[in-house]
């Protein structure tokens, strides 16, 4: 460490450091902010990001959004690197027919429909037919593109599963390639109309398809190593690091060598999850709560990214209409799509609306379009789809909640410890479980317990409050006393009431007491100060119920 | 497991009283050395808990008084003869009881607990034992008889 | 996001994915191929980053080590946090003047032997004795100062536990405030011998002053913070991001400011396990999760950055008597200052060879000494602290590896999961468990379930072939049974075997197999293809028997 | 749980054989419709491997021949007298059998498996009802008594 490297770093790379830690803990509560409002999270840290960057207070500059871009390249590769971990095998042999031609109708209905309006209102606004035709296929193509990240955000927020939430992680993950195929064709043919000299449809082509195969081969590649060293490493925190290192290695060459980045940490998750279903699970699981505070940065930045300052007030008039062609083309192709593939209703009704999102990609193709026209109608170019990006990030989350909400796919997807936490003791206790009172005879609880399915009885006073349990772990002790069962009762074979609960305890509490406690079950009492038996808390069934539910949740997802 | 593990000859008398309140005292009033955390006055609230729920006369002239107390260091008995008979003990046969066997045990050992239980109440059924301890009149022949199992 | 940003990144960011992404693949297999040769991971880090960095083969270059700077403080952010939170109060009520006595012991003991060793030589090799004086006053401050990260590592890999294990943590935390106050004396009065005009000993106390309570003030106020968000944000997973943003706010505050990072980081570890000892395990345990890949990537830079190359030979001649009078100080010093405070023998013993590791804040205050003495001496003074700090990285951990190992804390530290890992079904398997045989009767079986403690129990065949078990879920039913107990016998009531284990299969596996069919208890045969009984596992044992090996290890590390 | 529910006036029959082989196959061969998943020899070699552990002469002129079969789809049972009687039953108490209880149940159903051991044998526990079966000379009548519990 040189001295020179020191003082530079003083100068330049420490605000760094504050501006992710105030990006990451503001980012945080308006996130907490904008759940409470019942609005994706994934909106408050965009929201934060505007108001702290760039359209906003300036505090995060154009120097420290240019040092964060690498790390904007890892998050992005989480990201598709996650929904590849989606893309089962079965999902496409079950969809794949269905999925592909509602992606081409959905880009394609996007690129129809912003071509013509936009190329339209070019004229109208006193550009040359060429100019016009130009600019309709240029922002028709890029019009396409869906970003992943806002969207299956507010898919994993809110738990979803189902038909609809397997479309739109597959369309998004495979949209980028379609907007890529369509641009190169579009910007080729614009190119010929404003300048003849520019570079050939079959160039472009070629390129686009080296960017798409590239990430493609990359991945699988990446894939394989991978797997073979996961099924060496098995303790998964020490293979979080080599995973991390492998997708940085996807990412890092697939800039290099200029292949999409998205496709390529996609198609690693795909072989991945492909590879070894069952392994590869706590791998995604372990990126997943890896990638966290990831997500808040990305998204706080993307939003510090977004600018609307100097817009011309003509600019406008592209803006609007490029965002009614590109939400209405992306409804109605979907629409069109999903009955032609004869798809699910849901799909018809609802996938279009998750499909608002825009980010990189479309930014991206817009600098490479703006570099191709040049002069005033380049910037115009870019400044539209900066504008038209900031209004899609922040009205396409909500409606991905719309859509999903509207097909009933919320809260599908919940894990055991998600459930768990949703109910109370006095919901998931059996109050007509057998009750013996304290002056019960032997022979009598014998006989109940010989017909009931508890291991368990809880033991009340004449007043019904709680005194004691009788466990076969304890009753068994008296198997051996022929003889007495006429004169014994429950009083004299209980065992003294370990814990109790109330009805309005927490399920987790109750559950993580049984376990700390090793029992089976826990008696459930009206109040902290009344021992009133309410009813009992089993172990065996509480996990039962909790299993069963998640069953049927995931029947109702999977139609 | 046997009977004179659990109980010594000071803790068998031959009872005077008549009624069930007072010959279960006396039985109670030898047991002051059964625990050092535990009161005799303790011990017989915790007798008459129990017998509030159902009579410990067993029928046959028996009664089998039990408690469990979580201080006691090990299970403990007291046995008590009235040759008069106690008519007020509430017998499932209604007959007037002539043996009282008082046992306790700590909370933890419920398996001694049952198993001295049975065991006593196993001895006494037998008709010729039942009626040598009624008519022994000798705490030590008393004794005996018990603990050996036979006449 | 202009075109600039876009071409700059192209040119000079995308290497440092790549990089990353190399740094952390090869570091781990390095660590993995440490591991297997027994030393510790970490030396297989440094090691990796020695090999690709500026000694070896010069991949990661110094405009990509700058650039990782940032990256490199939030690492040692973490690392100081991780202390943090090894130091609860009782340590401090328990130990604190111990191990306060044992820090000055060491630290001043290094600074004597390697300030005189260092002067004698310097003397010897022709520098006036001003300079001499000077030399050696600097090179003992500096050598008392030992590196956190390195040596915490190792006890973390090999899970130790004990008052070895603990005296380390909380010296390791403190001695670098120690090294800041001896350099700032030590700088002043050497400054004074070279340069008549250098600041004083005020200022330069002062600006210690600054550095160490600007860093407490800091993290407990960052601290006290912390611990009120996370009392609202219950969510681990939704904590972390928020953990991370303020733990990258005191960083950034922490070098805008000046003041001491580690410290400053600990300090709020430190407050928050106090604060919240129960709530915040479950905050630094998804924090060590999070942190894997950062401390492969941290070590492996560290090792990239080492640089030994353009050296002088007479350079060496002050190397080998540093390391050797600031080992031979840290161990003798550690072993007075146990005797003066009492301290149990294992500190006495075996503490100093815990304190070789050396790095960041040695580095540091060479460059201040360097930058204040100017000239050859200056170059001199850093050349050879880097060349110092090479050796004590490499040999450092082993000999932390050696002292944990000869004071047996090695392994203490160790979790359920841990300890389930390393033993087979056979060895956790009670042998003598209650066994029927098929025509056993009722009677008995009551007899025998009556007196024994287990809650199932196998049921063999003449041959002591396992045809079926007893359960008391089961048994239960048949209790009504009065007048059968004569002439049903275990073929009658015995349920089928669920599933086997063997001897061999992992206690692992049992486990995870009892868990999925919600077993109680799962009978081990002699072989795949052999019925024979060998014993019964029983879960509620097992826990039993894992939780007190777990008891037994803490008492023994607690002493 | 009445035992009308499990057996069936078709499977009570009087039996001619004079060994326990004989009379066992009368009475499998009577129960071909417990179940389509079940043969008739299945269902008599699991008999006979529950025989080999201990016989299930339990006395009194009574054989209860119990199986759990794991095909079943419900408990089933089949009765058969003989008025002359087994000699090589292997009673407990060494007496020929008179009267054979087949009781056969799925592997599920534990509880009502044990019941209906536990009904048949207290209903033929009474002496009167035992006499009245063996000397009965008719299925129908056998039927009633067992059904009904009373002579």
């Amino acid at each position: 460490m040189s001295p020179e490297i020191i003082s530079s770093v003083v100068q330049t790379h420490l605000p760094v450091l504050m501006v992710i830690g105030l990006a990451i803990f503001f980012g945080t509560i308006g996130a907490k902010i904008f759940q409470w409002l019942k609005i994706p999270q994934v909106v408050g840290y965009i929201a934060i990001g505007v108001i702290v960057g760039r359209t906003g207070l300036g505090a995060i500059d154009d120097a420290t959004i240019k040092s964060l871009l690498p790390f904007n390249f890892f998050a992005l590769g989480i990201i598709g690197f996650m929904i590849g971990g989606e893309l089962h095998r079965d999902v496409f042999r079950k969809y794949g027919r269905q999925f592909f031609t509602i992606l081409f109708a959905e880009g394609i209905g996007a690129f129809v429909a912003v071509s013509i309006l936009v190329g339209v209102i070019a004229m109208l606004l006193g550009q040359s037919p060429g100019v016009s035709v130009a600019l309709g296929l240029v922002f028709g193509a890029i019009s396409s593109a869906t970003a992943p990240a806002a969207t299956v955000s507010v898919l994993w927020e809110y738990k979803t599963r189902g038909v609809l939430t397997t479309a739109v992680f597959a369309i998004v993950a495979l949209d980028d390639a379609l907007a890529l195929i369509l641009f190169s064709v579009a910007a080729s043919i614009a190119g010929k109309f404003v300048n003849p000299d520019s570079t050939g449809i079959i160039e472009t082509l070629g390129h686009a398809g080296w960017e798409l195969v590239g990430a493609v081969v990359l991945g699988v590649m990446a894939g394989f190593i991978l797997n073979f060293v996961l099924r060496i490493v098995r303790d998964p925190e020490k293979s979080l690091a080599f995973i991390i290192g492998v997708m940085l290695l996807v990412i890092g060459s697939a800039r290099v060598f200029g292949f999409d980045l998205i496709l390529a940490a996609m198609t690693l998750g795909v072989v991945l999850s492909n590879l070894a279903p069952r392994r590869s699970r706590e791998t995604f699981h372990v990126v997943e709560r890896f990638a966290q505070p990831i997500y808040v940065l990305f998204f706080v930045i993307a939003g510090a990214r977004l600018h609307i300052q100097g817009m011309h007030a003509w600019m406008w008039v592209l803006v609007i209409p490029y965002i009614i062609g590109r939400s209405a083309g992306k409804i109605i192709g979907a629409n069109i799509g999903a009955r032609l593939a004869g798809a699910a209703p849901v799909l018809r009704k609802y996938l279009g609306l998750c499909l608002f999102s825009q980010a990189g990609v479309a930014v991206g193709l817009s600098i490479i379009a703006g570099e191709k026209f040049g002069g005033d109608i380049g910037i115009a170019i870019i400044t539209i789809i900066a504008a038209t990006t900031f209004v899609a990030e922040i009205i396409g989350p909500p409606c991905v909640k719309l859509a999903v909400k509207a097909a009933g796919e919320i809260g599908l997807n919940v894990t055991e410890e998600d459930l768990v936490q949703t109910y109370t003791a006095g919901e998931m206790m059996n109050r007509t479980c057998p009750t013996f009172t304290e002056n019960a005879r032997l022979t009598d609880i014998f006989r109940t317990i010989a017909e009931t399915d508890a291991m368990s009885y809880p033991v009340t006073d004449a007043d019904g409050k709680l005194i004691g349990i009788i466990t076969l772990e304890e009753l068994k002790r008296s198997f051996s006393a022929e003889g007495l069962t006429d004169w014994l009762v429950a009083y004299d074979v209980m065992t003294p009431v370990p814990d109790t609960v109330t009805e309005q305890t927490g399920l987790a509490e109750a559950i993580t007491r049984m376990r700390e406690q090793e029992l089976e079950y826990l008696p459930v009492v009206a109040g902290e100060e009344d021992a009133k038996l309410a009813g009992m808390l089993e172990l065996r069934a509480v996990n039962r119920s909790i299993s069963q539910e998640i069953l049927r949740r995931q029947r109702l997802a999977d139609g | 497991m046997k009977v004179s593990d659990y109980l010594t000859l000071e803790h068998v008398v031959l009872l005077t009283g008549t009624t069930k309140a007072d010959v279960l005292d006396e039985l109670v009033s030898t047991a002051d050395d059964f625990s050092k955390n535990i009161t005799i006055e303790e011990l017989r609230q915790a007798i008459w808990e129990r017998e509030k729920m159902m009579s410990t006369g067993i029928g046959q002239g028996l009664g089998i008084p039990h408690v469990r107390l979580p201080g006691l260091p090990d299970a403990a008995m007291a046995v008590g003869v009235s040759q008069a008979g106690i008519a007020d003990y509430e017998s499932l046969d209604n007959l007037p009881v002539h043996i009282i066997v008082l046992i306790a045990a700590p909370q933890g050992k419920h398996e001694i607990y049952i198993r001295l239980l049975a065991k006593v109440a196993n001895v006494l059924k037998q008709d010729d034992i039942r009626k040598a301890i009624a008519e022994a009149g000798d705490p030590a022949e008393v004794y005996r008889i018990l603990t050996e199992g036979k006449v």
